[in-house]
């Protein structure tokens, strides 16, 4: 657990306080996007265990200690070690990034004008939920499901980044759409895979599959 | 989400769709969605679907139409529910059960797609009061960085925002027609055929108009060239009670229209 | 020095781990431009006086401890407490910033300048061009005009100089750019009225694209 353990063999650190962890730090400062774990291996001239071993590190010293290193216990009582930082480190989006703690949302709020889009209305939320689910997924398709006609709202999602082109359906030639990365980012998820199940919410499923598929008109 | 509000008040702009619609109605009289009683909801999404049209012109055909199947659906099946029990048995009524069923999976399906986006939503404002950490690249980083290559002149710069600035023409929302095999149907011809008939006879019930039919498809083009003709105001539609035949009235002069009117979408044979 | 007491009276942090310099340090990380202490204060609700304490606990911290609290000096040995973060917090000219440590600026130096391309994207080209065109314009309607989201690729324009922010729209308050003296520069004119006239059919649009790579920073 020791930082100093880190600094032994790679030149870049060597007799550098911190070592390789605050190496680490430093480079996760200046992303602008999420990092993944082999591009920060490689950043650093570490191992991907390495890196993966410090991130988490750090994520907990952010976080604040609460479990291990008695004597830190002790010392947190003074504030650094035990209570948690006003940011975290969150992977998110298949990657890591620093991000401002929720709680201090109302604040932070003040300074930072960008990032804070306006909500997305009912019908941009549930075009969006087709869209994530289904996807790849023709425009058609998702007006199917959605019983109206969805260019506008698809439109809306692409200019803010919440989806992409992903291609064009080899039969009907139309246009399919997915999910981006700054989606993932939003939901705060590392891939689509972490969305909610949608089975629970749909009873009686049994035969609704030959259903839908007939019904992609 | 309108289920949970004790005073369910209808206001058409609150729906984002016809399922939207239906499942308000049916959580209002408190029925599941897999029994829904027909009967006590069709009327409702009718006077509905009525109080939209008059709200005029910002309710696209495409939208109203896919209510107006909706509609046609749910009337039919209010229909068969007067049927005694047990005589299920020819085709038409098969077909009917089909319907239904296939409305009932259209509609819990968007139900979970509600459901999930109300999650999403919720999710997305959570995550929204964390804010990532992206500040300009530091000066020094900033002035690292390779000179710019830049390789050419205004007039290709020009050209290059000229095609970015280029209104990009909508791509029309395609309709996916390849699963339908068999005869081609034209629904500008069938428009041609029903605007002929219409303007020897008026009015003319749907059933009427479709009792020539040679397959379901000339029935589906059939109704499609219909709402055509609505759009363009040459019929209207006239109904004595919700379970009523359909009447059609010309309502367009001999020549006011031409099956040229019919929009270029349906150029392709369905 | 305790940050408990910083809790007490400020409804905000009331209650929430690491109070009020929890919440500084949250504004601190995402703050793009340097903050002055007046700045700062009037965001936190603090008196300027216990901003100042504040960003000096939290300087002292980012460097690590060496003078104060004995108990933390023994702590320190096993690393959090004693060694320097791989950040610090920085007053330059009136502002407060966190940056990278300098100690770190070879490794940070080196991931930042990994996959930088002298050449501008062609998502960026475009982009360049419509605020070149519409300027003063703000990035929601170059969003629109080319229908994906260009948050990125306006950050990386503003980054190489060839854009830069032209205050605000009064009516919906979103942040304007418009095009640099340095662009200008680029392109060989003295003035954006030396812009050729748009034309649909310029020649040369062929033979633009080969000079850029098609893939996306």
């Amino acid at each position: 657990m020791s930082t100093a353990g880190h600094d032994d063999g790679h030149a870049a650190f060597q007799g550098v306080p911190g070592g390789a962890k605050a190496a680490l730090e430093a480079v996760l400062m200046v992303l602008d996007q999420p990092a993944t774990e082999e591009e920060l291996a490689a950043g650093l001239e570490l191992t991907v265990e390495e890196v993966r071993v410090l991130l988490a590190e750090l994520q907990a010293e952010y976080n604040g200690y609460t479990d291990k290193a008695p004597e830190r216990e002790q010392a947190g009582t003074a504030g650094l070690g035990s209570s948690p930082r006003g940011f975290e480190l969150r992977n998110i989006a298949g990657g890591w990034r620093i991000y401002s703690r929720a709680a201090f949302a109302d604040i932070v709020g003040k300074y930072v004008l960008e990032g804070q889009t306006a909500r997305l209305t009912q019908a941009a939320l549930e075009t969006l939920a087709v869209i994530a689910y289904r996807q790849p997924v023709s425009r058609a398709r998702v007006s199917a499901i959605r019983g109206v006609n969805v260019d506008s709202v698809v439109r809306t999602l692409a200019q803010r980044g919440l989806i992409e082109d992903a291609g064009t359906d080899p039969e009907s030639g139309a246009i399919l759409y997915r999910t981006t990365s700054y989606f993932l980012e939003r939901m705060g998820i590392s891939s689509v895979a972490g969305l909610p199940q949608l089975s629970p919410h749909l009873p009686g499923l049994e035969g609704i599959a030959e259903f839908y598929d007939a019904d992609t008109m | 989400m309108a289920e949970t509000k004790p005073a369910f008040e209808v206001r058409l702009a609150n729906f984002t769709g016809p399922f939207d619609l239906l499942l308000g109605l049916i959580a209002k009289h408190q029925l599941d969605i897999t029994e829904v009683a027909i009967a006590s909801v069709t009327d409702e999404f009718i006077k509905y679907i009525r109080a939209l049209q008059d709200l005029g012109e910002e309710w696209a055909l495409d939208e109203a139409s896919e209510f107006l199947v909706i509609a046609a659906t749910l009337l039919d099946l209010k229909a068969a529910r007067l049927l005694p029990a047990g005589e299920v048995e020819s085709d038409e009524d098969i077909a009917l059960l089909e319907a239904r069923d296939l409305l009932f999976a259209r509609l819990l399906q968007y139900k979970a797609f509600k459901q999930v986006a109300g999650l999403m939503g919720e999710t997305l404002q959570q995550e929204g009061r964390r804010f990532p950490r992206q500040v300009a690249l530091e000066e020094h980083f900033a002035a690292m960085l390779p000179d710019l290559v830049w390789k050419h002149t205004p007039e290709q710069f020009a050209a290059l925002a000229a095609a970015a600035l280029e209104p990009k023409a909508p791509r029309p929302t395609e309709v996916g027609l390849g699963h339908l095999h068999g005869g081609t149907v034209s629904v500008k011809e069938q428009a041609g055929i029903l605007g002929r008939r219409l303007q020897q006879e008026s009015p003319l019930t749907f059933r009427a108009l479709t009792s020539d039919a040679e397959s379901t498809l000339v029935v589906v083009a059939r109704f499609l060239a219909l709402l055509e003709l609505y759009r363009d105001r040459a019929v209207a539609f006239d109904q004595v009670s919700p379970l009523a035949d359909l009447a059609i009235h010309w309502t367009a002069g001999e020549r006011e229209w031409s099956e040229e009117n019919v929009s270029e979408e349906y150029e392709e044979q369905v």
